[in-house]
């Protein structure tokens, strides 16, 4: 441990760092201090430089001019080593894990101590993390291959790594985008009591209520600048979201514009799974014309497996399916995008798009085959990128032409190519998941606004999100699914926060899931 | 007339040059490189190995010849692919070619001959006599009297299993395969564990090259891995790379192929003799697999 | 067309090009060396040695093509010489045993030839659906039983026993395809080149070519599309097969006139054909140039040696020095991430 | 002897890389003989594949060759080919020759292997004490069987009850592969065979070197191979190109047109060491040499066959 520090010193600090990747300014004469014990924030917009300003600071991304400090004194970090080396300890915005390694030895890769030809000391390790997962009520197996641990599970493998190795100074970021609300607790608890030990932390959020309830102070970023500095205690959300984007924000508003026609019915859906335990366990409920219905859950609970089997990706092995009156439940996805589904997956950059393909390209796809984009198996190539460009305009994609690469594309543009080419089909049912995740707040207010007015036009809408508050924002009815099976449906006048999050664990109390 | 003495006496012979190759190609499969060039890489070894010992009188001076060629060649393709970020398969392909190409080259300007290279002044590896176990019906002759490097394979296929498991540098190398980035965040660079894994990887190759050329026999031929590099590569992607099974599968190949010796005795053609160790690996592999998918869909 | 020139993978076969020609400025008494590598790749009387290149980028040209169709699709099918090497057998069976007109024959050839690569590549296709091997392994691993099963069938069977050669009997003359006159270029290269831009239309303009190029970039995204991606799979492999025993007819009814043992596994057509569509990223465009960069290259160490009496080793040496300093400064390629399913 | 044309460019053109071929080397010692006797030049070109063949010979026309010596089957139809666009060149094919007629400018020269490889089997017999032989091939293709068949001809010839087993090489490196080819010696030998032909290309110094080590004796092919495995090998089956080459060469200097010409043992083609002057088998350093008893049965076979009291059958033609 190293000798305690009085409080307001700064134990690290960034000094006019500047950084540019290309022609994208990430940085720009940022300068901030990290205090020593203090909880500290950092919000800002997609790609206004949160996670490179992390880079900098933990010798993973080096500056172009300016330099990090270190107790005071100007450090160059070659590499993460010297960052580790210095007490810092980092929680990726994507995991940095091995999936076919083990819990422990995840935690030893790179602080295992000792030579490159010493033994792994497992034994010393295993003593120490019993220790730390006893003190923190982690309930992890040591001995559990990674990729068979749920997201909940991964994040706290990843915590375990900076608790073994003592950071001093710790840097999370967006840890929460997948916890349900009891985990977050949880996780705050424990950052608090890491906090009264002594150790500084670092947080990037986009959930302003989180950031306000647990920081202490708060910084905010823009366009690669530091525009903001605020006291937690002497701000609110609104002024956050108004000072992130520069302007004020308005979230569109809900109507309600569901009818009593339902357009889907489901009943005992199950797809099995591993381990004889099926992913998704006697699934049933409707969803009617102009309705959102929105499914909560922890990630990792069958809500995908729920999805593929409607769209047809996967085999249900028992129930059945209706679509405006008619069995689906072994129809193709083909024959399904005909009937008039369809499908925005969360996982853009490999299945909601082609990220190689043209955005001409990837607005065409399911309908290739449709009279409007082909005549006898030739393509009407005008008449794609007639379409795509119309798209475009409609959809307010800034691109330089509809031939450029959608991997090319900023995140939220990705996100903009996959909801015109959906909302463009003229959906009766549509499946989304997570349509928000990595979005800002200005796109996010876009794409609500699309689903609200598809479901106004009465489209039904299955909207699964880890979100609450897009949840809430959306959807007509809520049903919470927990290992495969959905348990009670709230109607939106009932939703409350614990209660779900208390039915996303399983309706036990918190952490109960994972023991 | 299947079986003798002499079949059991030739699988630990047949497989080392193999169970060599597959073992680096295993180091390079778990750290994340996909190396198809362990067949040039032996060559490299098997060539070196002769002129080693040619020049210093001692099968010593071949081997540690061979190790530093195979080095060699080893960084030659981490500079490439790891630090140059060359495609794994397009550098193979030029590693391939230019093991061929060289070997030759130096075969005419150090020996002024082509094709093969044999002079007396190659010695032997030396054999193991375990006295007494020798005779033993049998398995003597399978277990006494075998060059170093059979012995040395069998430990090294051992040894590497273990040294992944248990030790540091074993632990990263697995990481680098699994996830190189995550590795970058613990401050290590990726890039050298992977040269390290190729580094090792050149020199076990080049080991077996030197099995074949200076225990197996004692000359070179231009060519002379004649598709063992190959058959190492099958078992390393059959196994993927898990070294215990790889000791399995490079057993069985030769076993197979002192067997297919045998075959033609019994009046199979010799095409069909030499296409048996590929057939065989496709139904093995199809069971494996299918096992294998089924438990996946099933439990 | 613009952006294949200014390419960032032509950068190094251009730097490539240029030291090529400051070589013998910096070197003396290289020139030569150079000199005789370009005579032998395009010189020689009556412009032998272009023709020669020519021909063996046909070859060459038609196993990249193979290759490219699966790759393109995100299917590693790299059992291009096993189904190479049965169309070119079943070529010169039917070439030697049909009963019928020239024209039959030859129309027959090409179909069986098409055929019989086809169903080779369907058959890796068929284990990796139905068992899980991986396309990569399992086409790689038939390429064995397919060159022995030729290697078998020419040595007893149907060799030309007047001969005692490993070969077949010679094809009905009639039947072959015409040569240039004088030259050892066939019309081989007009069927591998229209099939070739064949290719490029159904790529670029019907629906087939769109998906299969979708389905390349990503195979969730075809999944999700809708795409009908067990009938994609089949046709894209068939269509590989099918070019790589087309190419079989095409060096069968060409130059040799018959199928001999290892006339298409020595020289590596099939390799060379995945070294030459890799090193183009998988791009269509690019890989006719990087085809013609191996064909010239290989030729012109021939003539090397030929004429400057220096080794062919040397060449290639030399040869694979070029491979990896553009592996190395050409960077990683991206098209082919998508999975294997 | 009719003497060779002045100054002509001989371009000799073999299938396979010469490297330590011995059939091939020999051919080139040949082709080079007659170059320097008509004070011309001579070029090697060497192929690797059967396509790379034809373009060699395109090349050696190109080239401006007055005389193209081209060895094996492969060089067969692209001679054909060539040949007709070339009229001032001649070419002689050696070990092969085309079927039926062919033009004025395409001469052969071709051997009887099976002659020498019956002589072979006939001393092995002789030798064997186990009453057990065995022969190592390459590929089993039909021309090798002139060495393998032919040779448990001879054997038969002498004993027909004993034991002749065929082991051929194979893999991805048939012709190179002296790896395997030892473990097929070796399990030869461990069958009982104490005498082994080895007709396996490269691979046979594997075979020499198996006998070194389990005691069996040998037989080579092409040429004197008795340095290589000392004290092992009782004889060679010679096969003697440079002669046959120079005797066709000036054949052809002499205006002779589309010669055909068979090298036996009568034509002194094909060989073997028994059949030398005493002193030259002395000095071969082969195990015949001190086997007289051997070596003077198998001159009188040889004579018999020479003057076709006994007949050696082609298995090239049997089939
Ligand atoms: N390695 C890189 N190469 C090129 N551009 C990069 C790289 N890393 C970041 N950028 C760009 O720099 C800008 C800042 O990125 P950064 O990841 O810091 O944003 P962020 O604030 O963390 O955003 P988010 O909320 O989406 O995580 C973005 O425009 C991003 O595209
Ligand atoms: N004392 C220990 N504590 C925790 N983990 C350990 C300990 N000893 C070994 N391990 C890990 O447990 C795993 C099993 O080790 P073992 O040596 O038995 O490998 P294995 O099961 O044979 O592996 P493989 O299947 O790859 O052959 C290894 O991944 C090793 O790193
Ligand atoms: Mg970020
Ligand atoms: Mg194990």
């Amino acid at each position: 441990m190293p000798t305690p520090v009085p409080a307001d010193r700064a134990v690290c600090s960034l000094r006019n760092v500047s950084r540019s990747f290309g022609p994208v300014k990430a940085l720009s004469d940022v300068s901030f201090d990290i205090r020593q014990g203090e909880f500290l924030a950092l919000i800002g917009e997609n790609g206004a430089g949160k996670s490179t300003a992390m880079g900098v600071l933990f010798g993973l991304v080096d500056p172009d001019t300016g330099h990090v400090e270190v107790g005071g004194t100007p450090r160059r970090f070659a590499s993460a080593r010297d960052a580790i080396d210095a007490g810092f300890g980092m929680v990726h915005q994507h995991f940095k894990l091995y999936p076919e390694l083990t819990v422990i030895e995840n935690v030893l890769v790179g602080n295992e101590g000792g030579g490159p030809l010493a033994r792994i000391p497992f034994r010393a390790a295993e003593a120490r993390l019993r220790d730390i997962i006893k003190t923190y009520d982690f309930r992890l197996d040591l001995q559990a291959t990674v990729a068979d641990l749920s997201v909940g599970e991964k994040q706290r493998v990843e915590i375990l790594k900076l608790l073994f190795r003592d950071a001093q100074v710790i840097f999370l970021d967006e840890p929460t985008a997948v916890l349900t609300p009891q985990e977050c607790l949880s996780l705050f608890d424990m950052l608090r009591r890491l906090q009264k030990e002594g150790a500084s932390i670092v947080l990037i959020s986009h959930k302003l209520d989180e950031v306000i309830a647990n920081a202490e102070r708060i910084l905010v970023m823009r366009r690669g600048a530091l525009v903001a500095e605020r006291a937690a205690e002497a701000t609110d959300r609104a002024e956050l979201a108004g000072l992130m984007v520069g302007a004020q924000i308005e979230a569109p508003a809900k109507v309600n514009a569901a009818t009593d026609r339902t357009v889907l019915s489901i009943r005992d859906l199950t797809v099995a799974g591993p381990s004889g335990k099926p992913r998704v366990d006697a699934v049933s409920f409707d969803v009617a014309e102009g309705e959102i219905f929105g499914i909560a859950g922890v990630s990792g609970n069958g809500q995908k497996a729920l999805v593929d089997a409607l769209m047809g990706l996967e085999t249900p092995t028992g129930g059945t399916v209706l679509f405006r009156g008619e069995e689906i439940t072994g129809k193709s996805v083909a024959e399904r995008r005909a009937a008039g589904i369809g499908y925005m997956s969360e996982d853009r950059m490999s299945v909601g798009l082609a990220a190689q393909g043209s955005i001409t390209e990837n607005t065409t796809a399911g309908r290739e085959h449709s009279a409007a984009f082909s005549r006898r198996g030739w393509l009407r190539k005008r008449a794609m990128t007639r379409h795509a460009e119309r798209l475009i305009e409609t959809f307010d994609i800034r691109t330089p032409s509809a031939q450029l690469h959608v991997g090319k594309l900023s995140g939220g543009n990705q996100q903009k190519v996959v909801v015109a080419r959906e909302v463009s089909a003229q959906p009766r049912l549509l499946l989304v998941e997570n349509p928000c995740w990595g979005v800002d707040v200005g796109a996010m207010a876009t794409i609500h606004g699309q689903l609200l007015d598809l479901a106004k036009s009465g489209c039904a809408i299955v909207l699964v999100s880890s979100d609450l508050e897009e949840l809430f924002a959306l959807s007509d009815r809520v049903g919470v699914i927990y290992e495969g099976a959905i348990g009670r449906i709230f109607p939106r006048d009932a939703l409350d926060t614990f209660a779900i999050g208390a039915a996303m664990a399983g309706g036990g109390h918190i952490g109960d899931k994972h023991a | 007339m299947l079986f003798d003495a002499a079949l059991i006496d030739s699988v630990p012979r047949l497989v080392t040059p193999v169970l060599l190759a597959a073992i680096g190609g295993a180091l390079c499969e778990r750290s994340g490189v996909f190396n198809i060039s362990l067949e040039g890489m032996m060559l490299v070894g098997a060539f070196a190995a002769v002129a080693g010992t040619f020049y210093t009188g001692s099968p010593l001076g071949g081997l540690t010849a061979a190790l530093v060629a195979g080095a060699v060649f080893g960084l030659l393709f981490a500079f490439f692919s790891v630090w140059r970020k060359g495609d794994d398969i397009i550098v193979s392909i030029g590693i391939n070619i230019l093991a061929v190409g060289l070997t030759a080259l130096l075969l005419r300007s150090l020996f002024g001959v082509s094709g093969q290279f044999d002079d007396p002044a190659i010695a032997a590896l030396p054999n193991l006599d375990l006295g007494p176990v020798g005779d033993i019906p049998v398995l003597g002759s399978f277990l006494s009297g075998q060059s170093v490097l059979v012995w040395l394979a069998v430990a090294l296929a051992f040894a590497v299993h273990h040294f992944l498991h248990h030790n540091n540098l074993g632990l990263r190398l697995r990481a680098a395969g699994q996830n190189a980035e995550a590795l970058r965040t613990v401050g290590i660079s990726p890039e050298r564990i992977k040269t390290t894994a190729l580094l090792a990887c050149g020199a076990l190759c080049a080991l077996g090259g030197a099995q074949l050329s200076i225990s197996n026999v004692t000359l070179f031929t231009e060519g002379m891995s004649a598709g063992r590099g190959w058959i190492a590569l099958v078992i390393v992607m059959m196994c993927r790379g898990r070294l215990l099974w790889i000791l399995l599968g490079a057993l069985l190949f030769g076993f197979i192929d002192a067997m297919s010796v045998r075959l033609q005795g019994l009046g199979l053609p010799q095409q069909v003799t030499d296409a048996l160790p590929y057939v065989l690996a496709l139904l093995v592999l199809a069971l494996s697999y299918r096992r294998r998918t089924r438990r996946a869909h099933a439990t | 067309m613009t952006h294949l020139f200014t390419s960032r993978r032509l950068v190094p076969i251009g730097v490539g090009l240029l030291a090529l020609v400051l070589f013998p400025l910096l070197v003396p008494g290289s020139g030569e060396i150079v000199a005789s590598f370009f005579n032998g790749a395009f010189g020689g009387r009556n412009f032998f040695n272009l023709y020669a290149t020519l021909s063996r980028y046909t070859i060459l040209l038609g196993m990249a093509l193979a290759v490219l169709i699966s790759f393109r699709a995100g299917l590693l099918n790299i059992g291009g010489e096993g189904q190479l090497v049965l169309g070119g057998l079943v070529a010169a069976l039917v070439g030697v045993y049909l009963p019928a007109p020239p024209l039959a024959v030859a129309v027959v050839a090409l179909l069986a030839a098409m055929t019989a690569g086809a169903c080779w590549a369907v058959l890796a296709g068929l284990l990796e659906r139905g068992t899980g091997v991986p396309l990569l392994i399992g086409s790689l691993l038939l390429n064995y039983p397919a060159s022995f099963l030729a290697s078998y069938a020419v040595s007893h069977p149907f060799r030309d026993v007047a001969s005692g050669a490993t070969q077949t009997f010679r094809i009905l003359r009639e039947a072959g395809l015409p040569r240039f006159q004088g030259t050892i270029l066939d019309y081989g290269i007009f069927l591998i080149g229209a099939a070739a831009l064949a290719y490029v239309i159904l790529e670029r303009f019907t629906v087939f070519g769109y998906r299969s190029r979708l389905r390349g970039y990503s195979a969730g995204f075809a999944r999700a599309s809708g795409f009908p991606n067990r009938r994609l799979y089949y046709r894209t492999l068939m269509l590989s097969g099918a070019a790589a025993g087309m190419t079989g007819f095409v060096a069968v009814f060409g130059s040799s006139q018959r199928f001999v043992d290892g006339m298409l596994t020595t020289p590596l057509y099939a390799w060379t054909g995945i070294a030459a569509v890799l090193l183009a990223a998988v791009r269509p465009g690019l890989v006719p140039l990087t085809a013609f960069f191996f064909a010239m290259l290989a030729t012109g160490s021939i003539g090397m040696e030929r004429t400057a009496g220096i080794p062919r080793e040397f060449g290639q040496v030399i040869q694979a020095l070029i491979v990896l300093t553009l592996a190395g400064f050409a960077g990683k390629l991206t098209a082919i991430s998508g999975g294997t399913r | 002897a009719p003497a060779l044309a002045e100054g002509e460019q001989i371009i000799y053109v073999t299938p396979n890389p010469i490297g330590n071929n011995a059939f091939l080397r020999l051919g080139r010692e040949g082709s080079e003989a007659a170059a320097a006797a008509m004070n011309g030049s001579i070029a090697s070109y060497e192929s690797d594949s059967p396509p790379a063949m034809l373009e060699n010979l395109y090349a050696a026309v190109g080239n401006g060759a007055d005389i193209v010596v081209a060895v094996s089957f492969s060089a067969v139809d692209g001679v054909l080919e060539v040949a007709p666009t070339a009229p001032d060149t001649d070419f002689l094919i050696v070990d092969a020759c085309p079927q039926g007629d062919r033009p004025a400018n395409i001469h052969c020269a071709v051997f009887r292997e099976h002659e020498a490889s019956f002589l072979m089997g006939f001393m092995a017999a002789k030798a064997s004490e186990t009453g057990k032989l065995g022969v190592v091939g390459p590929i089993d293709i039909p021309f090798m069987h002139r060495f393998t068949d032919s040779f448990a001809d001879g054997a038969h010839h002498l004993n027909p009850d004993i034991d002749v087993q065929v082991r051929w090489v194979g893999g991805q490196n048939p012709f190179s592969d002296p790896v395997r080819a030892k473990e097929q010696a070796l399990a030869l030998g461990a069958q009982g065979a104490d005498v082994i032909y080895a007709a396996a290309a490269g691979g046979s110094f594997g075979v020499f070197e198996a006998a070194a080590e389990a005691g069996f004796k040998v037989f080579g092919v092409d040429t004197n191979l008795c340095e290589f495995a000392e004290g092992a090998m009782i004889d060679s089956a010679l096969k003697r190109v440079d002669e046959a080459i120079l005797q066709s060469l000036e054949a052809i200097a002499a205006g002779e047109d589309a010669i055909f010409a068979s090298y036996g043992l009568k034509e002194k083609g094909m060989g073997a060491i028994a059949m030398d002057e005493a002193e030259a088998i002395a000095e071969s350093g082969c195990l015949i040499a001190e086997m007289p008893a051997v070596a003077e049965e198998t001159r009188a076979l040889a004579a018999r066959i020479i003057s076709g009291d006994v007949t050696v059958n082609d298995p090239l033609m049997a089939e």
